[in-house]
C-alpha cells in the first residue's frame, strides 16, 4: 500500500536525521498532534516490513530512527570493511595518541593540535573500540571528551596507561588549548 | 569549382583578386564592382549545378571589396591600409566567435545553477553506520607498539611550521653573475680552452650553472671571452681572447642575486 | 511488490553509506557481475516511486544514492535546517561552466576565453571541491590543468559529465549574432 503523504514526510525527515527524531519534534514540523504523529509513525513502521525494505523504522529512546535490518547485516558489516585498510593511516596513529597522552580530550582540542579535522578519524577510532567517550567539557559548547578504551590498552599489551613510554610534554597548558579551540570554533561552527 | 572574375585589369580567382587589392598590386579604384559581379552572375548562369561553395566564397570576398571600395571612396579615411582593414576583419571575427562561446557558456551556467536548484532539494543521507552496528573488523593495530604511539605523539605535537611560506628559514644559495665573472676572470686566462660542462662540473645546483653561462655571457659581450659551440645543443668551447684585459672592474653588470 | 532479496541488501548497504556507491562495490558486496547489479538497481529506484516512499534512490556522481523525495524539501529543510549551501556567484558558475565543458583546463585557458582573469574564482572552486588540479600542461610554463569533481557532479545532480548538454546546442541563435556584430561595429571601425 502506498505511503500516506504525512507517512512519506516522516521517512523524509528520518532519512537526513543523524539521531533518533523525538514524536514531538516530528508533530511540530507537521504541525499534527502528537498521538496522531504516532499513528502516522506506525504505519511507516508498518509498511517497511510489509514492502520488506532493506531498513527498519524502530522506536527507541522516545524517538524513531531508521536502520538496516539485521538480517542483512552480513553485507552491511561487509561493506563497512570496504576500503578500509589493516593498518592505521599514520593520521589516525598520531590522533589515536594525541587522545592517549592528552585524555579526557575533545575533538576541537586534538584538531586544534593536529592542525586538521579530526572528526572522520575519532568516528573510526570511536567505531574499533579503541577511543570512548566519557563525559563533556565543562565550557561552552559542552564538547564531547574522549579516552582511550581498555581494547586499546589490550591491543597494545599494557596493564595501565602510565606504562605508555613518557614523552617530552611540547604541549601548551590548558589555557593555551582553549584558546587554539577559540581560534577554531569559526572553521568548525560554518 | 572555384569563383573566378573577369575584369579589364584581372582576370582569375577572387580571392587572389583579395590578395593583389591587399598587397597594393591592384588598386580597388581600377575594379568594377558592378560589372564583376554581373560577370560572375552570368557566369553562374551558365552553369549545370549551382556550386554552393564557390558561390558563398564569392559574395564573401565580394562584399569585403564593396566596403574596402566604399570606405576608401569616403572622405578623411583614405589612410586606412587594406591590409590592416582585413586583419581587423580576422580579429573580429576571432573576438566574435570568442563572444559566442562565452554566450554558449554563460547559457550553461544558468543551466547549472538551475541543476543546483533543483539538486538542492534532495537531501543525501549521511547519518552512516547505526550507531550500535558492531564491525568484526581486522584490529587495526595489529603489530604497533607503545613506542610507536609514543613517537606518533611527538610528531602530532611537533612545531608545526606556520602556514606562511617564511623564507627567512630557506637556505638560500645566493649566487651573482659579478661573482661569477671574477672566477671566471682569474681561472680562464692561461688555460687555453675549456668546455662549458668542464666549468660548471664542480657545480651542484642548476642556478649556479645558470648564473655561470650569463657570466660567459656578459663576458662574450665585452669581447674577453669567445664562445663556440660545434652543434646545436653541443657543448660550449669557451676560449680567453688573447690579450683582453683581465682586471675585475668590470662595469655595468647585473647585480641581481640568483636564489636557488 | 516486495523488495528482491538482493534489492534490500542494495538499499540497506545505502542506507549506511556517506557517499554515492558505485555499482562495482554493490558487486562486489553481492558476489554477482556488475550488470546484474545495475538490473537490481533499476528495480531499487522504480521500486520507491511506486511505492510512493518519502525518498528515493538516484544514480549520482558514478554511484548510487539515498536522498529525500525533492517534493518534501519544505519538511526536512525545516528539520535539517539544510539549503544554507553558499550560492556560486555567476562569475563562478561561468567559469565551472568553461572548465567543465573544457577539461583538462588551465587557468589562463579559461582567462583567454572569458576574457578576465579567473584566478580567484578558480581557487574558489578548488576550495569548494568542485574542480580540482589533474595534471599539468605538456607545453612551456606548464600550466596546471583543472578538472571537475564528484562533488561537481553530486551538487548538479548527475551521474556522468555527459549528461550535460553539448555546448553546441547552447550556442545563440542568428538573432544574437546580429546583435553581437552590430555591437561590435564601433570596434572593428576604430
Amino acid at each position: 500500500m502506498p505511503l500516506s503523504a504525512v507517512a512519506r514526510a516522516v521517512e523524509a525527515v528520518l532519512i537526513v536525521a543523524v539521531e533518533p527524531v523525538p514524536t514531538g519534534i516530528l508533530a511540530e514540523l507537521l504541525e499534527l498532534p502528537v498521538d496522531q504523529v504516532e499513528v502516522v509513525c506506525d504505519e511507516l513502521i508498518e509498511s517497511c516490513h510489509s514492502d520488506n525494505r532493506g531498513f527498519e523504522v524502530v522506536r527507541i529512546a522516545g524517538g524513531l530512527r531508521i536502520q538496516t535490518h539485521p538480517d542483512l547485516a552480513p553485507y552491511v558489516e561487509r561493506f563497512a570493511n570496504v576500503g578500509v585498510s589493516s593498518r592505521l593511516s599514520a593520521a589516525a596513529l598520531e590522533t589515536l595518541a594525541v587522545i592517549a597522552y592528552k585524555q579526557p580530550v575533545s575533538r576541537a582540542q586534538v584538531a586544534a593540535l593536529r592542525g586538521v579535522n579530526v572528526d572522520g578519524v575519532t568516528r573510526l577510532l570511536e567505531h574499533r573500540g579503541y577511543i570512548i567517550p566519557v563525559g563533556r567539557a565543562t565550557g561552552p559548547g559542552q564538547a564531547v571528551l574522549y579516552a582511550t578504551t581498555d581494547a586499546f590498552l589490550e591491543r597494545l599489551g599494557l596493564d595501565r596507561l602510565d606504562q605508555l613510554p613518557p614523552v617530552e610534554d611540547l604541549l601548551p597548558g590548558p589555557e593555551a588549548l582553549a584558546e587554539l579551540e577559540e581560534q577554531m570554533r569559526p572553521v568548525g561552527d560554518a | 569549382m572555384v569563383a573566378t572574375v573577369s575584369i579589364p585589369a584581372y582576370t582569375g580567382p577572387i580571392e587572389a583578386l583579395l590578395h593583389l587589392v591587399s598587397s597594393h598590386q591592384l588598386d580597388i579604384f581600377d575594379i568594377p564592382l558592378a560589372d564583376m559581379v554581373d560577370g560572375f552572375v552570368a557566369e553562374i548562369a551558365s552553369w549545370e549545378t549551382v556550386d554552393l561553395q564557390a558561390v558563398s566564397e564569392f559574395i564573401s570576398t565580394a562584399a569585403m571589396l564593396i566596403e574596402l571600395k566604399s570606405k576608401r571612396l569616403l572622405p578623411g579615411s583614405g589612410e586606412i591600409e587594406p591590409d590592416e582593414e582585413l586583419i581587423g576583419w580576422e580579429e573580429r571575427d576571432l573576438l566574435l566567435a570568442r563572444l559566442l562561446e562565452c554566450q554558449a557558456y554563460a547559457a550553461a551556467a544558468d543551466g547549472f545553477a538551475l541543476l543546483i536548484e533543483q539538486a538542492a532539494k534532495a537531501i543525501p543521507r549521511t547519518a552512516g553506520l547505526d550507531p550500535d552496528f558492531v564491525v568484526h573488523a581486522p584490529d587495526l593495530l595489529e603489530g604497533v607498539t607503545p613506542d610507536q604511539i609514543a613517537a606518533a605523539f611527538m610528531r602530532a605535537t611537533a612545531e608545526r611550521p606556520a602556514p606562511v611560506v617564511d623564507l627567512y628559514h630557506v637556505t638560500v644559495d645566493a649566487v651573482t653573475v659579478a661573482d661569477a665573472v671574477t672566477e671566471m676572470v682569474r681561472r680562464l686566462p692561461g688555460s687555453g680552452r675549456a668546455s662549458f660542462r668542464q666549468l660548471t662540473g664542480h657545480l651542484t645546483s642548476r642556478i649556479e650553472i645558470i648564473v655561470r653561462f650569463l657570466a660567459l655571457l656578459e663576458l662574450c659581450k665585452q669581447g674577453r671571452v669567445s664562445l663556440d659551440q660545434g652543434h646545436t645543443f653541443g657543448d660550449l668551447e669557451v676560449a680567453w681572447v688573447e690579450g683582453a684585459p683581465t682586471n675585475l672592474a668590470v662595469t655595468g653588470l647585473p647585480t641581481d642575486e640568483y636564489e636557488g
